[in-house]
C-alpha cells in the first residue's frame, strides 16, 4: 500500500503546491478529488512493483534485452515479411528530435509544418516508388494496410468477396480474415496463377515479390481481376521498387507494402509502417490521413490534414476506416532513409539483396540433396529450398556455428501453402547486411545434411 | 526571420535534387554479380531526389524547427495526454537486444522479449482489473476493433447471433462507431444526461436481446466521471450484453479505480498517452486490450504465455527463473492476428520502462495530479470562459466558447490565438455535444507557472476578443504560416510533389 | 512569438527550483549505513536547482533553439572549417565498448581502443608526411604547447640553451603566441610582404642563433599558400631552428601535399576542424602533434606503441593480428604528461571514423572542394568587397569591409546584418593585419545555392549600407536577442546567479 | 592512387556542378586551384586506405569496441581520477542536439544565447559547489586545470615556485611539471601535513579527497599557504561536494578539479572537462573564457563572453592562458547532470558512495593478512589497502571472477609515495555503481589470498 507523498521525478507538483492548489479548490487532499468514484470502488488495492531508480531500470531493461539474440551477433538469414537492412546513423538522429517525437498528429498546421511537410514528402516518395498516383500517410504495418486495401476493394466495387493469392504471405492472409469476419466478406483462397475470378470478386489480392521471394505475373492477375470488375489489390516489399517494375507499372489499383526495409529496425515486430497507395480516382475510398499543399492567407506554400470528410471523426460509423493514431514517425524514418539512399542508393541496395540471394541460391542449389523449387522464376531476395531433412534441425546446427537459418516451411500455416513435394522448405531471405562470408557460412552448415 | 540558402525548408526534396549527389554510400559487391533478370522486369528510372548527408540533415532538422512538441511547447490537447515522455524510455527501446531481434525467431532467442511483454500484460490487467490481455494492436482504434471483434465472438459463441446494435454516447470519440461499424455493428447513439452521464433511461430504452453492447469512454470525453456507471453496466448486463471501455482516458483512473471491478468487460488503453510513449507526430501507438476472464479465450493472437513455474502476476524480481519459459500462443476461440507479427514491442517496451520506474506509488501519483491540474485550469479560467457542465472535472476540462462567439470570436479563433502565445491549442469542437468546445488536458507532468501563464493567456484572450477581436479572429500571426486555406487543399488535391 | 510558460527559456535554473522537486531518483542504500564523519567536514547546504525532469528538457531543448549551429545555418566562420559534422561518427563514440573503458584499465582490456588510436596516429602522420605522433593533446592550443615544448626540449637535448625567440607571423593566431610565451620563449613577429607571404628579408634578419624556430599557418590565416614556403623552411633549418606548423588550416591541404615534404618538422593538427569532429559550442577538440624523426623522442606521453608484428603504416585490414599488443609508452625524451589520461579518445575516435569513411579518394576531395567553394565565393563577391590580397585563396577568403566603411558601416555591422539573413557570420577583425577584415571558410559541405544565397545576401547588405545604412548599423533584428552590451559585462562582471 | 570524380556522401558538389564553377573562374580541373603549391610537393602519394561504406565503418567499429572490455561488463573497483558513476538518459538525449553539437564557441552572442546561458549556469553551479566566487567556462580537464591554477598562482603571487603535496595524483603531478618546465617554474613535493612553505612559494597545491581517497586538512594547508603570501591551490573530486564541507569552505583561493564525475563517460580518459573556479579578486588573472550577463539593445538579459582581454586572441603572448577550444560540449553536460540530480539527488549520490566504500572498507579490513593503512583519516570513495599479495596477481584472480580490482599501487609512480610499508597498496574505489553483490564478490575474492 502507498502511504504518504511520492515524488516522482516526472511530476513537478510537490506536495506544498499540492496543498496550496487543493486550497484554490476548497480541498484538502488529492482523495476528495476523486470523489465521484462510488467509494466501495475507490482506492483499490494495486498489486505492482514499487518504483525504480533510472540506474535500477536501465540494468534490468539491458538484463532483459541481453536475454535475446540480437541479429547483429551473426549471419542471418531470416526475413518472410520482415528483413535486417543497413539503417544510416542520421536516421535515428534525426527522427528522435524532440520536435518530431513529442508532437502530436498535426492537427494545428500553422504549429506542424515539420511533421506535415514530412507526412507529404513520405506521400510524394512512396507513391513514386510504387508508381502509383497517391499515398496516404501511412498505416499501421504491411499486414493490416492489405487489410485495409481488401475492405477498400469491397468499398469501391460494392462487393463482398475477395480472393487472395496462395503464395501472399500467410500471416497477411490471417489479418485480412480477421478485418473481413465482422462485415462478412468473403476471403478465398485462389491460385496465384490463373486466379479464379469473377463477377463478385471486390478484389484479387496478390503479393509481389510474394511470401516465397517471387515476382509475380502482375499484368496478367490485373488482366483476369479487371476483365471481372474485380480490383488488384497488391502488397509488394518497397525495397523491390529500387531494381523492379513497380505494381503501378501493372495498372495495379491499390498498391499496400510494408515499410520495414526502408530504415525501421526489425524490433521484434513493431512499431513499423504500412505503405498505401492507389489511383487518383479511388482518393475518396483511402482509409488513414492524407496531407495536401495549400497555401496560407499570405499566399505561401504550406501544408495540412485534408480530404478528412473520409475519416472517423468527421464520419464516424461512415468513415472509410477506424484508423486515428497511425505510424507518423516511421513515415519519417523511412521518409529519411528514402531521401539519404536516393535515387542512386537505393537501386543499389536491391541490387546488392539480388546478387547475394541468387549467388547464394546458386551454391545451394549445388548442394547434394537440396533443390529449389521455383527454380524457373524470378525472385529478390528470398528464395525457397527443400532441404534434406527437417529444416528444424538444420537451423539448429546452424545456430552452432552462429547463423540464424531461414525460415522453416514445413509447419502450418506455411506447408499448406507449398506443393507436397516441398515439404522440408526453408525461406531463405539474403540482404546486403550478408556479406560471403556469412553466406559461405551458411552453405557450410547446410552442406553438413548434403 | 530572412532565411539562408538551402537552410530554408520551404523548397521540397524533389526540388533540392542534383543529379549525382548522394547521400549514402553502399558497400561494394563481394560476390560474382549474378545474371540479371528480364530487362523488361526491370524499372527505368527511380524518381527518387539526389542529396548529400548534409543536406539531409539540415533539411530534417530545419522542419523539425516548424513544430510544436512537449519538448518545446504546453500542449493541452485534450483527449491525447501530451504529458512528457521520458528519454530513458527511448534508450531503452533501441537496446540492440531489442531492437535487432526478428519477430520470427525462435522463442529460445527472445525470452526476454517474451518476459517483458508478459510482465507488460500482467501489468496492464492489474491495472484495470482485468484477467487477461493481448498486447497486438497496434493503437487506440485498432484495440477497439478487436474488442468489438471480441464481443461479436463471445455472442456467437454462445449461439447468440441476433445481437447486431452497438450503443455508443453521443460524447463518443469517432473511432468507436467507427471500429463498431467495422465490426458489422450497427451503431445507435445514446444520449448523454444533463450532467454529462449517460442518460440511463436512453440505456433502458436500447437494452434488448438485440444488443451486443455498450462502448463507454471513462472519464468520457467531457473529462468527467460517469456518477451511473456501475448502474450502466447492471443494465448492460442484464440485457445480456457487454460493456466495452474506450481507456483512452485513463491517465485520470491510474490506481484509484480498477474498470473490471466497475463492472467493464473489456478494454483497449492507449499507451501513446496514459503509459507515456511518445506520439511522434501521430503514431506508432499501442493500444492493447485487456478483458475478464470469460472474454479470454477470444482475445487477439499472439498472447505471451508462460510454461512451468508461473511468476505471481505483477511480479518484477529480476532474478527471473531461469526454468520459466515464454511463448506465444494463441487463445483458444480467437479472434484471429490483427496485426503483422505481435504489437508494437518498441512502444511497448517503453511502457514497460515506464511503469516500472513510477511503480505502485507513481503510477497514482499520475492521475491525482493529472486531475488536480485539471481542476486548477477549470478554477482559473471558470469566470472568463463557459463550462457547460459545472461539476469537478477529472483528468481534462471541457470549456465552451460560446461567450466569446457572442462577441464574434470563435472557439478556433480562440485555439488559434494561443499559438500566439507559444501555447498548442485545445482540441476543438470536441466532443461534439458541446458548442465551441475547448477540451484542455493539462497532464501531470506541466508545473504550476506554466498553468498560470496559460490561465493568464486565456483571459487575456477573452480580453481581446473583446477589445480587439480582429487580433482574434486573424490569429496566429508569429507562427511559420498563417492560417491556411482548408478548403482549397480539400477542392484540389495536392497531394504529392510533381515535376 | 509571445513565450509561453516555464518554457520561456529567460528564467534561470535556480529561478524555476522549487524545493522538493527532483529531477532523477537514486538508488536505494543497499548495504547497512555506515557512520558518518564527523558534523563539521560536511556541508550545510547545497545551493543546486531543484527541478523535474520535464523541465530539465523543456530548458534546455529551448535553450538549444537559441543557437546558430551547422545543423541549423550556413556557418561560414573562417579560420573554424565549420563542416558537417557526420553523426555515425557520434554514434561511435558512444558505443559501451568505447564510452565505458576506463582510462587505466590494463592495456589487455583495451586493446581496440588502443588500435584504433595506433591507426589513426598513422593516418595523421601520413598525411602530413611526419614519423612519428602523439594524441595527447587536447586542442589546437594545448598542441601548440605541445610542440613549442618539444622545441625546446630538442635544442636544450643538443645542448643550445641560447634559443630563446619564437618568430610568429603578424598574422598568426593568438595562440602561437601565447603557447610560445607559455613554453618560456620571447615572441618576435615576423612582417609579412605584399602578397601575403612571410617577408623573406625579415625572417634572414631573426635568422640568428638564438632562433628556437618559427611558427607558421599554412595555408595562412589570409587564407593563402605562402609561395615562399619551402625557402622559409630552409632558411630557418639554416639558421638551426625549426619549424612549426599550426595546422588549423589543413582543410585545404588535405592529400595536395604534406608539410613533412615542404620542410616543416612539426605540425599540430585540429581534429575539431579538419577531421570534423563537432565543436560542441566551443570544444572539446584534439590538437594531435606530428613530428619529423628527430623529434619524435620528445613527443608528449603516451603514444601508442605496438609489440610484434608491425602492420603497415595506415593499413586497414579489419582482420587484425591477433598477435600484434598495442600500448601506451612514454618516448625517451617526452616532454612528459600533458594531460590527465591519454587524450580526448571520444573525439580522437570519431576522426578515426570520418577518415575511414572518407578514405584516399575522400580525403582529396575535402580540400579539393573546400577550395572551389572558397574561391567561388571569392569571385561572387570581390565587386562589392575589398580584397585586400588579390590571389586565388585556398580554403577561405579574407575581405575587407573598408569599402563599406568608408560608407560609414563597419566591418562587423555587416557581419550582424547577415545574422538577419539567417547566416552565420564570418570571423571579424582577424587577422589583424586586414582592416575591417571579414574571414570567409565555407568549407566544403555546402552546397551552391547556399553559396549563392550567401553571395547575394552580402550584396544585398552592401547596397543596404549605401541605401539604409541604419537598418545594417542596427543589426541584427531577428534574433532572439539585439546587440548587448559588452563594455557593461566587462566593466560589471556579473558571472553567475546570485539570490 | 586516386583517379576520376569521387562522389563522397558528405559533399555535395557533383562533378558536373565542379565544372561549372570552375568555369566561372577561367578553370578546367580542381588540380589548378593548388597552383601556388611547388610542383614537387603537389599531389603526394596518399597512403590511405579506401573509402568504406558506413555499414562497414559501423561493422569496424563495433569490432574495435567489442575487444575493450566495458565497465558496464562486470563489477569495476577502479578510480584513481575518472569514475564510473551513473548519467541520466537526458544528458545525451539533450547535449547531442544538433543545436549545441554543431555550434562553434559563442563568438556572435545574439545567435549562441543557447550556449552562453548554458555556461553562464554552468559558471553559477560549479562555483555553488565548490563554495567559490566565480567559475570559469571550463579548461581541458582536471590535470590541465589544476595545472593553470599553479601557473595562475605564480602569476597573482609573482613568485616562481609551487609546493606540491605528496597526496595529489602523480598523474597530475606529472601533468603540472609539462606546464611549468618553460617557463623556469620550480615544482618541489611536500608533505600534504605541515607542508613546507615559505616566502618564494606561489601556491601551495593540494587535493582533497587526496589521490588516496582521504580529506586533506585544507584549513590547516590554508593557513599554512597564508601565513606565507602564497595560496592554497586545490583539485577537488566535485562529487564529493555533495556532501563535503566545500574547498571554498576553508579560504582556498583556487579550486580546479574534474569534472568527468558529474555526468560524463569514462570514455578512455576523455573528453572531460576541468573545472576552475577562484576569489573575485583575481578574475582577470584566471584561464579560458568567461561568460558574464548583460543587456540588449531593448533591456533584455542577454549573455556574452566576458573579460576577453586576458585571452589569447586579445592579449596573444601576454594572455592568461593560451587555451582557446575547451570543452563547452562537457560543460553543457556537467551543467544537465547537476540540474537533473539537484540538491538532493547530488547528496544522495554521495552518499550513496561514502557508505558503500565505507561499507567495503570494513569488510575488506576484517580479511586476514589485508589491512587500511589511512584508517584513521576520513575518506570519501576511495581507500588504500595493503594487501597481503602483490596486488597485480590479486587483480588477475578477481578478472577470473569478471570482477575488475582497483589500481595497482606497488608500481612506480604510485608507489613513490606511499609509506615503506604500503608496498603492495591497492587504490579501492566504490561508487553507487556497486551493488551489495558487486562488493561481496570484490571480498570473496580477496578473501582467496587471507
Ligand atoms: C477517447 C479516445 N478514444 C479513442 C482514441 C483512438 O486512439 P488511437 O488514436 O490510438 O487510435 C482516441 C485518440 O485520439 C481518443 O481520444
Ligand atoms: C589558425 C588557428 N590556430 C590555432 C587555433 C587554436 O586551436 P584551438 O582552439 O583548438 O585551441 C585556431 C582555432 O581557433 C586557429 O584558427
Amino acid at each position: 500500500m502507498v502511504t504518504g507523498h511520492f515524488q516522482s521525478h516526472y511530476i513537478p507538483n510537490t506536495e506544498q503546491e499540492q496543498a496550496d492548489m487543493l486550497a484554490t479548490l476548497g480541498l484538502t487532499c488529492i482523495d476528495e478529488l476523486f470523489r465521484d468514484i462510488p467509494a466501495e470502488f475507490r482506492n483499490p488495492l494495486l498489486d505492482l512493483p514499487a518504483p525504480l531508480s533510472e540506474l535500477e531500470i536501465q540494468r534490468e531493461l539491458a538484463a532483459l534485452a541481453g536475454k535475446n539474440r540480437a541479429l547483429s551477433s551473426g549471419p542471418s538469414f531470416l526475413g518472410a515479411g520482415a528483413y535486417y537492412h543497413f539503417i544510416p546513423a542520421i536516421v535515428k538522429a534525426l527522427m528522435t528530435r524532440g520536435e518530431f517525437l513529442t508532437a502530436y498528429t498535426p492537427y494545428q498546421p500553422e504549429v506542424s509544418q515539420g511533421t506535415l511537410q514530412v507526412i507529404y514528402e513520405f506521400q510524394t516518395l512512396i507513391s513514386s516508388l510504387y508508381g502509383m498516383e497517391v499515398a496516404n500517410a501511412g498505416m499501421y504495418d504491411g499486414a493490416t494496410s492489405l487489410a485495409e486495401g481488401a475492405l477498400m476493394a469491397c468499398r469501391v466495387t460494392r462487393r463482398q468477396r475477395v480472393a487472395i493469392a496462395d503464395t501472399v504471405s500467410p500471416l497477411y492472409r490471417q489479418v485480412i480474415r480477421t478485418y473481413c469476419q465482422g462485415q462478412g466478406i468473403g476471403v478465398e483462397l485462389v491460385r496465384s496463377r490463373d486466379p479464379k475470378v469473377d463477377g463478385d470478386t471486390a478484389g484479387l489480392v496478390v503479393q509481389s515479390p510474394n511470401f516465397f521471394g517471387n515476382l509475380e505475373d502482375l499484368a496478367q492477375q490485373g488482366a483476369i481481376a479487371h476483365d471481372q470488375g474485380a480490383l488488384l489489390v497488391v502488397s509488394s516489399d518497397p525495397l523491390a521498387g529500387g531494381m523492379f517494375q513497380p505494381p503501378g507499372h501493372y495498372d495495379a489499383d491499390i498498391v499496400t507494402g510494408e515499410g520495414q526495409p526502408l530504415g525501421i529496425p526489425v524490433s521484434y515486430g513493431g512499431p513499423y509502417v504500412g505503405l498505401f497507395t492507389t489511383k487518383e480516382r479511388y482518393i475518396r475510398q483511402m482509409p488513414s490521413r492524407l496531407v495536401g499543399r495549400t497555401a496560407d492567407t499570405a499566399g505561401r506554400n504550406g501544408y495540412v490534414l485534408t480530404l478528412q470528410t473520409r475519416e472517423q471523426h468527421i464520419r464516424r460509423e461512415r468513415a472509410t476506416s477506424n484508423i486515428c493514431t497511425n505510424e507518423a514517425l516511421y513515415a519519417l524514418a523511412a521518409t529519411i532513409y528514402l531521401t539519404a539512399l536516393g535515387r542512386q542508393g537505393l537501386r543499389q541496395v536491391a541490387e546488392l539483396c539480388y546478387h547475394k540471394a541468387h549467388y547464394a541460391a546458386a551454391q545451394v542449389e549445388q548442394l547434394p540433396g537440396y533443390f529449389l523449387p521455383f527454380q524457373q522464376e524470378t525472385f529478390f531476395q528470398e528464395f525457397v529450398v527443400q532441404c534434406p531433412t527437417a529444416p528444424a534441425d538444420i537451423n539448429q546446427r546452424l545456430l552452432e556455428r552462429n547463423v540464424l537459418g531461414g525460415l522453416d516451411l514445413g509447419r502450418p500455416p506455411y506447408s499448406d501453402l507449398l506443393p507436397p513435394e516441398v515439404d522440408r522448405g526453408m525461406l531463405v531471405c539474403v540482404t546486403e547486411m550478408n556479406t560471403r562470408e556469412d553466406i559461405d557460412a551458411l552453405i557450410a552448415g547446410l552442406a553438413e545434411f548434403s | 526571420m530572412l532565411k539562408g540558402g538551402t537552410r530554408d525548408s520551404t523548397r521540397l526534396l524533389m526540388e533540392r535534387s542534383v543529379p549525382g549527389r548522394r547521400g549514402a554510400v553502399t558497400p561494394l559487391l563481394d560476390v560474382p554479380a549474378q545474371p540479371m533478370p528480364p530487362a523488361a522486369l526491370l524499372r527505368a528510372d527511380l524518381a527518387l531526389p539526389e542529396v548529400s548527408e548534409p543536406e539531409v540533415v539540415q533539411y530534417f532538422t530545419g522542419l523539425s524547427q516548424l513544430n510544436f512538441s512537449i519538448d518545446t511547447q504546453f500542449y493541452p490537447l485534450g483527449s491525447c495526454t501530451m504529458k512528457y515522455n521520458p528519454k530513458v524510455n527511448d534508450e531503452v527501446a533501441f537496446l540492440p537486444g531489442f531492437a535487432s531481434i526478428h519477430p520470427l525467431q525462435p522463442a529460445e532467442h527472445c525470452q526476454g522479449a517474451l518476459e517483458l511483454l508478459y510482465r507488460l500484460q500482467g501489468f496492464l490487467e492489474e491495472i484495470t482489473g482485468m484477467s487477461g490481455g493481448s498486447l497486438a494492436t497496434l493503437a487506440g482504434a485498432h484495440g477497439e476493433l478487436a474488442g468489438v471483434l471480441m464481443m461479436r465472438a463471445y455472442h456467437q459463441a454462445r449461439g447468440d447471433f441476433r445481437r447486431t446494435k452497438m450503443a455508443i454516447p453521443d460524447s463518443a470519440h469517432g473511432t468507436n462507431p467507427a471500429s463498431a461499424a467495422m465490426a458489422g455493428f450497427e451503431v445507435v447513439t445514446l444520449a448523454s444526461d444533463q450532467e454529462g452521464n449517460v442518460d440511463l433511461e436512453a440505456l433502458h430504452e436500447l437494452a434488448g436481446d438485440d444488443l451486443v453492447g455498450v462502448m463507454i469512454t471513462l472519464p468520457s470525453t467531457l473529462g468527467l466521471f460517469d456518477r451511473n456507471i456501475v448502474e450502466v453496466c447492471r443494465v448492460v448486463h442484464e440485457a445480456g450484453g457487454l460493456v466495452y471501455g474506450d481507456g483512452a482516458n485513463m491517465n485520470a483512473l491510474l490506481g484509484r479505480t480498477k474498470l473490471g471491478e466497475l463492472g467493464f468487460d473489456l478494454v483497449h488503453l492507449n499507451l501513446h498517452k496514459t503509459f507515456s510513449t511518445p506520439h511522434g507526430g501521430g503514431g506508432p501507438g499501442a493500444g492493447p486490450v485487456c478483458c475478464a476472464a470469460e472474454l479470454v479465450p477470444f482475445l487477439a493472437a499472439p498472447v505471451v504465455s508462460v510454461a512451468d513455474a508461473l511468476p505471481a502476476k505483477g511480479e518484477a524480481d529480476p532474478d527471473w527463473d531461469e526454468r520459466v519459459f515464454y511463448f506465444l500462443d494463441t487463445p483458444e476461440q480467437s479472434i484471429g492476428k490483427i496485426s503483422g507479427f505481435h504489437g508494437n514491442f518498441g512502444v511497448l517496451a517503453r511502457a514497460y520502462t515506464y511503469i516500472r520506474t513510477l511503480g505502485d506509488a507513481g503510477i497514482k501519483s499520475i492521475s491525482g495530479n493529472a486531475v488536480l491540474n485539471a481542476n486548477y485550469l477549470l478554477q482559473g479560467l471558470r469566470d472568463s470562459y463557459h463550462l457547460p457542465y459545472d461539476r469537478p472535472c477529472m483528468h481534462e476540462v471541457v470549456f465552451s466558447a460560446d461567450w466569446q462567439k457572442e462577441r464574434g470570436v470563435s472557439g478556433l479563433e480562440v485555439a488559434k490565438r494561443l499559438l500566439d502565445y507559444g501555447f498548442h491549442a485545445p482540441t476543438m469542437y470536441f466532443p461534439l455535444i458541446v458548442h465551441e468546445a475547448l477540451m484542455i488536458e493539462p497532464t501531470e507532468t506541466e508545473n504550476r507557472d506554466t498553468l498560470d501563464a496559460f490561465i493568464q493567456a486565456l483571459r487575456e484572450i477573452d480580453r481581446e476578443a473583446a477589445e480587439t477581436p480582429e487580433l482574434v479572429r486573424q490569429a496566429p500571426h508569429t507562427t511559420p504560416v498563417s492560417r491556411l486555406d482548408e478548403a482549397r487543399a480539400a477542392r484540389q488535391p495536392d497531394l504529392r510533389w510533381r515535376p
